[in-house]
């Protein structure tokens, strides 16, 4: 009988495939991965400490920071949250625009999911097409807001400037544009029979896992778990658009990919229709310039990011600035069935997971 | 043209004798004569090789690639390269010292040794060897060492494991590589590879052998630890695998290695399959750099376009499905072979 | 069948071989940067009424300010307004809250430097630049921040020559001309012509002041063309 | 260049080092420099925004590798220079400075992004470090949050010509 060793391998602080400061301590027999520990905190940057210190307008570009991929959509959960708490109503048309951005950068989050997952997987060429057509995207947001990535846009009670003209054009070329660059990853990247042999059943995440750990967005609903904020707990304007929430079967790597790819493909069926039924006015409410909600109240928000349930829990104390804010982080949740997904998968399975759980670390530290 | 460069050598090999040299003396100047000419040579196109796979990795990424130092950035590379000479050596105090010095000077030796046989034009070999195949097979194997000196030697894990994959896949591949040729040498008859090349008179053996072909390329890039079979290195997993430790001029030996290869193993698939420097109106080393250079295209061309293959699924791949094709493809031959034999042809 | 993903893979990333490059070569062709695009922040004294609504609305102490009482007044004058722009996030609230325009991104984004102190901006208002500089301040203190001031200076000196000068040919101003003629005579029939042209006189004002040259060679076709318009006349 | 382990630790340039040896190079430092500068290959470290804002450099619009410094390497035994992009945490502190000295002298650190330049957004934060220049010399700064991939691009090339000049 031949005995063998257990070591340790660490994945990471500096990786080039941990999209950022994350750390996997993996048990290792031979290729075998035993068991892996996450540990978290190399990109904690104390946002939330921040946050107690910062007025509420001020805290929306930190906001932003938090999911960097797609910065619009910790935005918007963050500034419907203190809409929430101050009972400000935000005007039509500012809502649409939300909308619009906010479904905008969940497609370029998805792409940088694509992207990363190619390249994590040995095919850099994938990833520079999904860069090529995020940077349409990011076109956009610059138009819109001044910004690239981060792009500070909402404000409390609206948005900070109205859509410029040239914004329509480029939106509606970039949604007609977007079946065929999907053909193009569907081509280059998810028909390629090594990327499905590394896919399929790899990571598989069975239903019940995930709803015992809390995992939320895509992760989820690869898992067959139909369950998507925007349509069972609408927020904002989400009611009055119709779209399929996209399900897989298996929960492994392969479904999550596959369902982002389709989330893809609805959130441009949503900014088609908020295009068409924009209607003109007010883009900001009257918001008093020194917010002071009432004391003792407290509001959680949650909104569907990216990455799964994004929420804000603030707590009033009267005063212009909070007195805590929690961040129900996604990306934080989601990791934490990565140890469950690898055991017993091989150590490239590791780096399959981790990216097709897509976390962003400055959202899951904080 | 066609005998230039044999017609020099014949020059200086009787002009030396006319000095009154013995003989054997003037060969013997005339084989290091040929290896400095193979090692420089051999440097130079590394250079235009990484300058050209980054600029093929540019084009099919729609970018440009380096296009700022000398025309088309042809002169990137030589900035790079002096640049390695320059950094510091690091050696791990914890690595293993000697083994961990030796692995990349002997890689690239090895490496430079497979270009004694191949036969680089008509008449153009260093040594025109008749188990030339078998040479080339056999020298071929051995980088597997070096590369497990290297991952053990630094005493890191990466560099380890990179290893440890690198010998299996490389054990793995070896096989259907080797059966893959058997089938050429079965039509040849020969080992020696300018014979196979002047078996291939009237047929390019691509045409005979497609399946052997196809066989030797996917193992042949296994052996180089390129495209999707980059197990070693694995940038994404194991942040630079067995090389890891390895900085400055040590670690450019070993890319130098591996290009090194690349042009071997493309260079012997155009002399076995392609008909080596056979063709129309051009010279035959003109020919066979052509052909060499086309093989090497694809090679890159391939490398960035997949994903890199799993472990597991690398292994099983060669012994579930290129060692039987390839064992299948051998008794086909043979039975080809008897069946035209009978036929009377 | 497998191997065809393989093969149109292979297909995609070839027909992307051969397409035009997308790539914006940086250096020597511009980035194409929108309107709004936010580069750097700038500040602009002049508009400045010192509120300080803009250090109220920065989330991260970015903007600060110092200010001196004038006397007699409530209100307050700007001794020097510093951006830190290694702290800024390029949110616009501080813009958005200025009421005058003082703060405003421009699209310039080549900001590196070798030096962390480097990036620090400080602006001072140019009637006090003169005391700071003496006291061994090693600010950077931007050039358009004084030289549209300059500029202005210039313009406000030009204008008061100008009706200097107007005035003075309006009143003859033989002895001014004199300059820019051959002889008296000729300077007596100018002065004379710009005296009843106004026209004439506010352009020939304009020339003196800003173009000595091209006023030389105006003079004299003004005389010229006198002249022959006086000899036509007497013909007649 | 072989320098003893003890003297490439402290940090100090080359140049010094050489001095300090009584070694005399001139002409030969100069092409050194030459080929030094144009060829940075970056390590691939980031840990926020700015990253993404690096990966992008290397797509087709902006494309990095027009310059040469497309190599991104992922063990910094091969890396040149260390884009510090994002914030420095406490925790991360000891990792950025443990990675930074296992490279391979000469090497240089620019400091991408406001984070990395001295905490930028987070300077209030309890767990942030005040910029990447208290842990090691940092020779270029390139403010913005995040900068565009053109800023990080006049950030290497005004580093290429500080190291062409000789003076890091």
């Amino acid at each position: 009988m031949i005995e063998t060793e257990t070591y340790t391998i660490n994945i990471g602080p500096q990786h080039p495939s941990t999209h950022g400061g994350l750390h996997v301590e993996a048990i290792m027999d031979g290729e075998e991965v035993k068991d892996a520990i996450v540990h978290v905190g190399y990109v904690h940057r104390s946002v939330e400490k921040i946050a107690e210190s910062r007025t509420y307008a001020q805290f929306v570009p930190y906001a932003s920071r938090l999911d960097y991929l797609a910065s619009h959509l910790p935005t918007l959960g963050y500034v419907q949250a203190v809409e929430k708490l101050a009972g400000i109503i935000v005007p039509e048309r500012a809502e649409y625009i939300r909308v619009i951005v906010s479904e905008l950068s969940r497609i370029a989050s998805h792409m940088i999911f694509v992207g990363s997952l190619a390249i994590d997987l040995g095919a850099t060429t994938g990833m520079v097409y999904c860069f090529r057509d995020r940077e349409r995207i990011m076109d956009m947001f610059e138009m819109s807001s001044g910004q690239r990535m981060i792009a500070s846009y909402m404000r409390l009670g609206g948005i900070s400037a109205d859509l410029p003209e040239s914004f329509y054009p480029a939106v509606e070329s970039f949604i007609n544009d977007l079946p065929g660059m999907i053909a193009e990853y569907h081509g280059l990247i998810s028909g390629n029979e090594i990327l499905q042999e590394r896919c399929k059943d790899v990571g598989i995440l069975s239903a019940q896992d995930a709803v015992a750990y809390g995992v939320t967005g895509p992760n989820l609903r690869a898992s067959g778990v139909d369950y998507d904020l925007r349509r069972d707990d609408p927020y904002g304007i989400y009611p009055r658009f119709e779209f399929r929430v996209p399900t897989g079967q298996n929960g492994d790597s392969w479904d999550r990919f596959m369902v982002r790819i389709e989330e893809m493909e609805q959130s441009g069926r949503i900014i088609k229709q908020a295009l068409r039924d924009m209607p003109s006015g007010e883009i900001q409410a009257k918001v008093p310039r020194i917010l002071k909600p009432e004391k003792g109240r407290e509001v959680y928000h949650r909104v569907e990011s990216s990455k799964g349930e994004l929420g804000f829990h603030l707590v009033s104390d009267g005063s212009d600035k909070p007195y805590r804010v929690h961040v129900r982080a996604p990306s934080f949740i989601n990791l934490m069935v990565l140890p469950l997904i690898c055991r017993g998968g091989k150590l490239q399975d590791v780096i399959t997971n981790i990216a097709t759980l897509d976390p962003v670390l400055g959202e899951s530290d904080r | 043209m066609e005998h230039l460069f044999t017609n020099i050598a014949q020059i200086l090999t009787s002009w030396m004798v006319s000095l009154g040299l013995p003989p054997i003396w003037a060969d013997l100047i005339l084989l290091i004569g040929q290896w400095t000419i193979i090692v420089v040579i051999v440097t130079l196109n590394v250079i235009v090789l990484v300058w050209l796979e980054r600029k093929i990795s540019g084009f099919i990424q729609e970018r440009l690639g380096p296009n700022r130092l000398g025309p088309f950035g042809a002169f990137q590379t030589i900035a790079d390269a002096m640049k390695l000479l320059t950094k510091e050596d690091i050696i791990p105090s914890q690595a293993d010292r000697w083994i961990f010095m030796t692995a990349p000077m002997l890689f690239i030796v090895i490496a430079v040794m497979l270009y004694a046989v191949l036969p680089l034009g008509q008449g153009m070999e260093v040594v025109d060897l008749n188990v030339g195949l078998f040479y080339f097979i056999s020298l071929g194997s051995l980088s597997t060492i070096c590369l497990l000196m290297a991952g053990w030697g630094s005493n890191n894990k990466w560099s380890l494991l990179g290893a440890m994959r690198s010998v299996a896949q490389m054990i793995s591949y070896e096989i259907p590589l080797a059966f893959s040729l058997l089938g050429v040498v079965m039509l040849a008859g020969s080992l020696n590879l300018s014979e196979i090349v002047t078996a291939q008179n009237r047929y390019w053996f691509i045409l005979l052998q497609p399946v052997a072909f196809l066989t030797y390329f996917i193992a042949a890039t296994a052996e180089l630890n390129r495209g999707p079979f980059d197990m070693p290195e694995a940038e994404q997993e194991l942040t630079a695998g067995a090389y890891t430790e390895y900085t400055g001029m040590r670690w450019a030996l070993f890319f130098l290695a591996e290009y090194t290869n690349l042009v071997a193993v493309s260079a012997l698939a155009a002399t076995l399959f392609f008909g080596g420097g056979q063709g129309p109106w051009l010279p035959s080393w003109l020919w066979i750099i052509i052909k060499t250079y086309l093989i090497m295209l694809v090679f890159m061309w391939m490398k960035w376009t997949f994903p890199r293959i799993r472990m597991d699924h690398l292994m099983s791949f060669s012994w579930k499905v290129l060692i039987p094709v390839s064992l299948a493809n051998i008794l086909i031959t043979g039975l080809g072979i008897e069946f035209f034999r009978g036929m009377g042809w | 069948m497998i191997g065809k993903g393989l093969l149109k893979g292979l297909g995609i990333t070839l027909k992307h071989g051969v397409e035009k490059p997308k790539t914006i070569q940086y250096p020597e062709q511009r980035p194409y940067l929108q309107e709004r695009f936010r580069g750097c922040l700038e500040f602009d004294y002049k508009n400045c009424i010192v509120c300080g609504m803009c250090t109220k609305a920065c989330p991260n102490n970015v903007l600060s300010f110092e200010t001196a009482p004038i006397e007699g007044s409530k209100k307050k004058r700007l001794v020097s307004y510093t951006i830190d722009l290694q702290y800024c996030m390029f949110c616009n609230l501080c813009v958005e809250a200025c009421p005058t325009n003082t703060l405003f991104f421009v699209h310039d984004f080549e900001l590196s430097t070798y030096r962390r102190d480097e990036i620090k901006k400080v602006y001072i208002p140019p009637a006090l630049t003169q005391v700071d500089a003496g006291g061994g301040q090693a600010e950077l203190i931007p050039q358009d921040a004084l030289e549209p001031d300059r500029e202005a200076e210039a313009e406000a000196k030009r204008l008061k020559q100008l009706q200097a000068m107007k005035t003075a040919l309006s009143k003859g101003g033989q002895k001014v001309l004199a300059k820019y003629v051959d002889t008296e005579e000729d300077a007596a029939v100018l002065a004379n012509l710009l005296q009843a042209d106004e026209k004439k006189r506010d352009k020939m004002a304009a020339l003196i002041v800003d173009d000595k040259e091209k006023a030389r060679k105006v003079a004299q076709a003004f005389v010229a063309k006198e002249r022959k318009t006086q000899a036509g006349g007497e013909e007649k | 260049m072989v320098l003893n382990e003890a003297d490439t630790r402290d940090g100090s340039s080359d140049v010094e080092q050489l001095e300090k040896h009584n070694i005399i190079v001139t002409t030969l430092e100069k092409i050194w420099n030459w080929s030094r500068a144009r060829s940075f290959w970056p390590l691939s470290y980031g840990c926020n925004c700015c990253p993404i804002e690096m990966m992008a450099s290397g797509a087709a619009r902006f494309d990095i590798a027009r310059y040469g410094y497309e190599v991104f390497r992922a063990s910094p035994r091969q890396a040149d220079l260390l884009i510090v992009a994002g914030p420095i945490t406490l925790k991360m502190a000891p990792v950025v400075k443990r990675v930074y000295e296992q490279m391979p002298s000469p090497k240089w650190v620019l400091a991408m992004g406001n984070c990395a330049t001295s905490g930028g957004p987070f300077r209030d934060g309890y767990s942030i470090l005040p910029g990447a220049d208290t842990l090691f010399k940092v020779d270029i700064f390139v403010p913005g949050c995040p900068p565009r991939p053109e800023a990080l691009f006049h950030g290497l090339l005004e580093l290429k010509k500080k190291v062409e000049r000789g003076d890091y």
